[in-house]
């Protein structure tokens, strides 16, 4: 070959421009991250600001409103919703983190390889089935099809107090709630931690098989490990929806605003973002403001369990 | 040779290695554990099928009784009570279709691009620097935004640029690029972040900017990822009724102006018909009016966005297979 | 007490392609065998059918037989597990367990079968172990450091030390040594000198001069050209293999040596 | 547009009073949801005499309907209750001139519905009182075979079955209407302040009228009450006026909104505000129901706006406009006692 | 030509770590400089110093000079892709870019520099530097088959050819033999020799005898304890290394020596 024309590294190079501009992109984009949301909490704080700075008795007016005078001070009307908010989705990451990690495992090693394949796809199909027809199927199918098992735990298991009776008929509770939002979050879990399982280096499948591990004992020394934080991170994203589900929720659930745990009995929770979208269209103007005041909280909380889950996970691959 | 060295074998402690073989019963219990592990997986599949295939088989099996060539190609404007249209239908899904395909578009025009360089600057450019970790942080909260709270936000953000009452498709284009943001920018991190380093290094290496490194080799290896990620995010988001309502609004008739007028998607088509739950027949009307309508429409709107998103699986599955990269494991 | 392997007729696939053809070959017990060859030519295809490791690979099975103390590891009533379990190895590349210490990756096979192991039994283990793989020195003040930290060299010394660890019947080594530096690498032709009184070591190594110092027999492989399968072309003694080979292609081979 | 199903053609198009100029342009409203059946209809015939208007409405709520109204970006709203006093207030700053106000479109009587096996699904009505259903929605009567109920229906078999209750659990005009019912007729059993939401814990809530109609078609033993074009096939209390029990009816309904005084306390200029007389004994009159509103301004900043309202509510209010509602979502026609009225409000519309 | 290069007080570190220590070496033009040492004396990290490689990885960074032709690479005005150009490197696991065919892998670092070359330079430019890597007669039959499907011998050759296929002016390789058989081995080392007459070479290798055959000068290596920096010990022209070194170190390293 022909030698190329001399190079030295004092010679300009091309594409300098381009890679700083590049990484501006880049920058001005992470950046961005922080300016839209600081946009959402500004937006969020300034249209709550009159339950601060506001007329106070036309608050409490407002919060007897919509709680039909059961309380009459924003806290007091937020605490259930919050309470309730947070019962629904734990039950939910609950009842589908197990299962999911189940369905993620079978897909990336145990199925035979086309099975995997057509399972993946229908995974990943579910995932996209929006929450309104979970929210159809819930309120049409489920409900009159769970009643006899919750009845069944009620009369058997109704000495817990979370199964305390008895089940309300129709079951619109908590409990089918939660087991709605559990198959709706499942696909989510399911593909993320599918999707990490399979990039779990074969030099430490290996190393764990040549060892003489059995399957499961590979699937913990090398595939588990390996997807940890995988894992976490797909459950907030989970948590994150179940926190954040609206049109299910407000499908299904017969709400109310207690600090109750009676899984399954009506009336007894009712989360956030649900009583949004059912208060939001009659509210007046201080409504909504009171309304968006719950949904900043609805964000603060977000807010700390993502913190949490991300201190968790930072420990974890320390 | 060896006599240079000392052995390292000095001062070995000296094992008792029957002590670690494995009994009959240890490894009898490791088997069993092994099995009832097989089981549990297998079962937890079994269990997800029951719900899933339900939704499913549910929607499929009510949906195609209203589906048909005429519920596609008319909107729902002359549409009264339970009665027949002049076409012979009880009308369509139309206009929503077209709602549901620009919002979507319009949320990801927005949202990939963005996305994907945040995931580009976190992966690539941050240097475990403060401001990257506090970045990552706050997508994961931004994952956690109810999208209804997303759809006050661009509600409140359009009232007080284009004045109050302002309702149009690209502001719902805008609640759901909110929504779909943190789902890109967090696949698209995971997906940059298992391309090997050695990757990196070699381009690095060849003497090509970084720049052309991540465009060139960064992103194109991680690219079939990116777009199932993108995929996942559509699907998030496509689905998304309750930020709609606010911003995108509800109409009869077809719009294909994203930037005026309301728009209607197929979820808040489903959710208002749904909500219509029945619908009225004069009192001398004929078999052809039919008081159910609204349901089957519910059901036949909920199977076309199935199929929707099914098509677009299909798509980007097909694209991901087209740039596969066989990277070993 | 190390185990003989007897291995007849046995033809290697990856999916439909034939990657080797027709194997036989027979490794005494207590002895150390090294296989050589050009690159490509299923030097550790052949090693991984040893241990079953083969048919992890999807698509991957195996014709013929390979017999340990007579007894068939392919025969269908043979758990694979049980026989990598007897029959321990160690690869290429290091691959220690990422989240684990360098304590743990040691202990990792152990663990499996002694759920509670007393802290100084494991204790002892661990230096044993270590000391086996010349790294005790380089690492007994941080154990609890993830496995992970170390060099590339120190690395695969870890991995040899966690093969030895479960204290198998049988070793695969599968060029154990490429990316060790010599000390490290004298030091495991000791251990592999030493292990062999008590297992049986198969060994694949590029080095013929390891292979010259360390082996009793020497299995020469070779590929008739690129795409074709590769075969076993010629077994010896490793005084015979590298003095006196009654073999073209194996002379040839080994006269090109160097290094 | 594409996809436009072509306007039903409009039965007997002569009807309409003022032949002016037919309207063209693209119109917005917003409001109650109940209204929704009703509106696309009139939409459908109101296009059949100016097809070129263009109109939608969104089925927001009453109340985001009002606030959008208030706004400036909708023509018009729908509403299942008048005015506040604040509300025609901040209406000034909308309309070009004067104030908002409200005219009766329709009347809907409220169904007290219920799913009780061999009654309901036989098709036979439960006959009750006002005291009654008061004291079901209390929680103070909890099964089917009560005393209370069994003495008002010597004819059924009622079996053991406990009572679910089903409410709305949104803010709803439907709600305020059932328990001011209850306020008027049966005070000493209904306790509770008036209001949009349900006051009590009692049984379970649904959202929309669809969610209650679902819910208590899904299980044995519920009661609910629901805007009477949503019934379908649930069974239907017959409730206790003067000393007979009246079946639901539109008729009946009418009735008793010919009945009904006007709401004094609604001040301000144009405004029909009904006042509904529960306690009206008219023979055949049903007492629960519910009078639906549009809302609109005396003068628009647009003319063309003007014009589309005016156009808009002598449509609405007229025989024609009244059938096509009572066809497409069952509701009762306005009492002709009021079309004067109404005729005189809306002629006040400027549309110059 | 090749260019000298010119290591003065080299401190480097990974973050706080002090991994190699007051490094002073000068490296001739067209001849061949060894690396040897131990495992972990930070052979690998003062190489990756010569193309300003070091500093991609998260707090790692360098003091002192590395002069190229005089010219301080490390200066505030000298652009790291510049040097990097000039610099080839090959590294120690084969790792050729994995969405590529085997014959864009070699492109690679041509076009994604944007050069637009002709079909028929191209295909000059792919056979010559396959050719070079001794993988050609391998591979010239599936030029387009992606190139991560090959053997890990042959990945490294291909990542042999794609470093040379850029014309640099001094070529790092670390330990770029250890995954190859004796004849790849053979081929890259004539390579190597063909090379420098053209280019500055710097190898790191473990095998000494690859060292004496093919360097000109030699570096050692060392580390007094594990912990401590890696320094340079010693650095000769190879006969003298080998055969005469002034160094006890190095001599008792060496004479330690075998394979
Ligand atoms: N996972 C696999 N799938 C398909 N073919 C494979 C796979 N692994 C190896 N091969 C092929 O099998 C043949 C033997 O490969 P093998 O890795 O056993 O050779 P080797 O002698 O160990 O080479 P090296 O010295 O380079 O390690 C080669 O042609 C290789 O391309
Ligand atoms: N990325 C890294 N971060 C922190 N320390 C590192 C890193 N890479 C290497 N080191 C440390 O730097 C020292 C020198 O390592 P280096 O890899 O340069 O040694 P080497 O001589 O190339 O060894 P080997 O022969 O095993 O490749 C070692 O102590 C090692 O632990
Ligand atoms: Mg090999
Ligand atoms: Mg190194
Ligand atoms: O129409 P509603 O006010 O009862 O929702």
């Amino acid at each position: 070959m022909s030698s190329q024309d001399d190079k030295t590294i004092d010679q300009p190079v091309s594409g300098k421009t381009a890679d700083k501009v590049f990484k501006g992109v880049a920058y001005a984009c992470g950046i961005l991250i922080l300016v839209v949301l600081a946009a959402v909490f500004l937006f969020l704080f300034f249209r709550a600001w009159p339950l601060i700075g506001g007329d106070q008795a036309a608050n409490s007016e407002t919060v007897s409103s919509f709680t039909g005078g059961k309380a009459s001070s924003f806290w007091g009307y937020v605490g259930p919703l919050l309470f309730g908010t947070v019962l629904v989705s734990l039950l939910a990451l609950l009842i589908s983190f197990f299962v999911s990690i189940g369905i993620a495992l079978f897909i990336s090693h145990y199925a035979p390889k086309k099975l995997a394949t057509a399972l993946s796809y229908v995974v990943d199909l579910l995932a996209a089935i929006p929450s309104v027809i979970y929210g159809l199927w819930g309120g049409l199918v489920l409900v009159p099809a769970i009643y006899p098992f919750w009845n069944w735990v009620a009369t058997y298991l109704g000495w817990i107090p979370l199964f305390q009776g008895p089940a309300a008929n129709p079951s619109r509770t908590v409990a089918t709630v939660a087991v709605v939002l559990a198959v709706m979050v499942l696909p989510i879990i399911t593909s993320m931690s599918r999707d990490i399982f399979l990039q779990t280096p074969r030099l430490h499948e290996e190393a764990a098989l040549a060892l003489g591990a059995t399957k499961w004992e590979m699937v913990k020394l090398a595939v588990l490990p390996f997807g940890k934080s995988g894992i976490v991170s797909a459950s907030m994203l989970a948590l994150g929806r179940a926190l954040g589900e609206t049109m299910a929720v407000l499908m299904i659930l017969s709400p109310g605003l207690n600090y109750s745990i009676k899984l399954l009995q009506a009336s007894q929770n009712q989360t956030i973002a649900a009583n949004i979208a059912a208060q939001y269209p009659e509210a007046n103007d201080l409504g909504v403001s009171t309304l968006i005041g719950t949904g900043l909280i609805l964000f603060l909380i977000t807010f700390v369990v993502n913190y949490i889950a991300r201190k968790i996970t930072e420990k974890a691959s320390a | 040779m060896s006599a240079v060295e000392k052995s390292p074998m000095d001062g070995a402690p000296k094992i008792d290695f029957d002590k670690f073989r494995p009994t009959r019963s240890a490894i009898q219990r490791r088997n069993v554990k092994d099995y009832f592990m097989r089981g549990l997986i297998a079962l937890a599949f079994v269990v997800a099928c029951v719900p899933l295939i339900s939704v499913l088989w549910t929607t499929i099996i009510n949906g195609i009784k209203r589906l048909n060539l005429n519920f596609l190609s008319y909107n729902m404007t002359g549409v009264v009570g339970g009665n027949q249209t002049p076409s012979g239908g009880y009308g369509g899904v139309l206009h929503a279709i077209i709602g549901t395909l620009e919002i979507t578009a319009g949320a990801m025009i927005i949202s990939i691009p963005i996305g994907v360089m945040c995931a580009v600057y976190l992966v690539e450019y941050s240097i475990h620097g403060k401001l990257a970790t506090t970045i990552s942080l706050l997508v994961d909260v931004m994952s956690g935004i109810p999208s209804i709270v997303a759809g006050l936000f661009a509600f409140s953000m359009f009232t007080i640029i284009f004045g109050p009452g302002t309702i149009n498709g690209f502001e719902g284009s805008v609640a759901l690029s909110l929504l779909m943001l943190p789902t890109v920018v967090k696949s698209c991190e995971e997906m940059l972040k298992i391309v090997p380093n050695d990757l990196r290094e070699a381009s690095l290496a060849l003497g090509v900017t970084k720049q052309r490194t991540i465009t060139k080799i960064v992103l194109r290896t991680a690219l079939p990822g990116i777009v199932s990620g993108a995929i996942l995010a559509i699907a998030r988001v496509i689905g998304e009724t309750a930020p709609l309502l606010m911003t995108a609004g509800f109409i009869s008739s077809t719009n294909v102006n994203l930037f005026s007028g309301q728009m209607t998607t197929l979820p808040v088509y489903v959710y208002q018909e749904y909500s219509k739950l029945s619908a009225n027949c004069p009192a001398n009307a004929d078999a052809t009016c039919v008081t159910t309508i609204p349901m089957e429409r519910a059901w036949a709107a909920a199977l076309v966005l199935i199929v929707i998103v099914l098509l677009l699986n299909l798509i980007g599955r097909i694209v991901a297979k087209v740039f596969a990269v066989k990277t070993e494991r | 007490m190390g185990q003989r392997i007897d291995v007849n007729h046995e033809n290697i696939y990856y999916g439909d392609f034939l990657a080797v053809e027709d194997v036989n070959i027979n490794i005494e017990p207590n002895k150390v065998t090294a296989f050589i060859g050009p690159s490509g030519c299923g030097k550790s295809t052949v090693l991984r059918t040893l241990d079953r490791m083969h048919e992890i690979i999807p698509g991957a099975h195996v014709e013929g037989e390979v017999l340990l103390e007579g007894k068939n590891l392919y025969a269908k009533d043979v758990d694979p597990v049980a026989v990598r379990r007897d029959v321990g190895m160690v690869f290429q590349r290091p691959n220690p367990f990422p989240t684990m210490s360098i304590r743990e990756n040691v202990l990792a096979g152990v663990r499996l079968n002694n759920k509670h192991l007393a802290k100084s039994d494991a204790d002892d283990l661990v230096e044993w172990a270590l000391r086996g793989a010349n790294l005790w020195e380089e690492v007994k003040d941080r154990l609890d450091n993830p496995g992970i930290g170390l060099s590339g060299g120190q690395q695969q010394r870890l991995c040899i030390a966690r093969a030895v660890a479960v204290h198998p019947q049988v070793l695969l080594m599968d060029e154990p040594c490429s990316a060790l530096d010599p000390i490290s690498t004298l030091a495991v032709e000791d251990l592999i000198n030493e292990l062999k009184s008590d297992y049986t070591i198969v060994i694949v190594t590029h080095n013929m001069q390891q292979a010259a110092r360390i082996a009793d027999f020497t299995a020469f492989f070779n590929l008739k050209a690129v795409g074709q399968p590769g075969h076993l072309e010629y077994f010896a003694d490793t005084t015979t293999m590298f003095n006196n080979p009654q073999n073209e292609e194996a002379e040839r081979y080994i006269s090109g040596r160097f290094g | 547009a594409c996809g436009d199903n072509t306007a039903a053609p409009a039965a007997n198009s002569n009807g309409s009073s003022s032949t002016t100029t037919a309207i063209s342009g693209d119109f917005q409203g917003a409001g109650a949801s109940s209204q929704q059946a009703a509106v696309e209809a009139w939409i459908a015939g109101f296009q059949g005499t100016n097809p070129d208007a263009k109109i939608a409405y969104n089925p927001s709520g009453s109340g985001a309907g009002v606030t959008t109204f208030l706004t400036g970006a909708t023509a018009w709203a729908g509403s299942d209750k008048a005015l506040a006093s604040d509300e025609v207030e901040q209406s000034k700053k909308v309309c070009a001139e004067g104030t908002a106000f409200d005219v009766p479109v329709y009347v809907s009587p409220i169904a007290v519905v219920f799913n009780l096996k061999g009654v309901s699904d036989a098709g036979k009505h439960v006959n009750m009182d006002a005291s009654t259903i008061a004291k079901i929605f209390d929680g103070k009567i909890t099964k089917w075979n009560d005393d209370a109920i069994k003495s008002q229906n010597p004819d059924l078999d009622l079996p053991d079955t406990p009572i679910t209750v089903v409410h709305r659990s949104d803010k709803s005009g439907t709600t305020q209407n059932f328990v001011s019912y209850f306020k008027d007729v049966a005070p000493n059993d209904w306790s509770y302040d008036l209001s949009e939401n349900w006051p009590n814990e009692v049984g379970q809530g649904a959202k929309g009228t669809s969610g209650v109609v679902s819910t208590v078609k899904q299980a044995d033993g519920t009661i609910g009450y629901a805007d009477f074009s949503a019934v379908g096939d649930l069974g239907t209390v017959a409730v206790k006026v003067g000393e007979k029990y009246v079946e639901i009816s539109a008729e009946g309904a009418a009735k008793t909104i010919e009945d009904s005084p006007k709401d004094e306390s609604a001040t301000g200029d144009n405004r029909i505000v009904l006042k509904v007389n529960h306690n009206t004994t008219v023979d055949g009159a049903y007492p629960i129901a519910l009078v639906s509103y549009d809302i609109v301004c005396p003068a628009y900043k647009d003319t063309k706006q003007a014009e589309f309202a005016k156009a808009w509510l002598t449509y609405v209010t007229s025989d024609e406009g009244q059938k096509t509602a009572q066809d497409a979502a069952g509701t009762a026609p306005l009492p002709s006692s009021l079309t004067a009225e109404i005729s005189k409000s809306i002629e006040a519309i400027k549309t110059k």
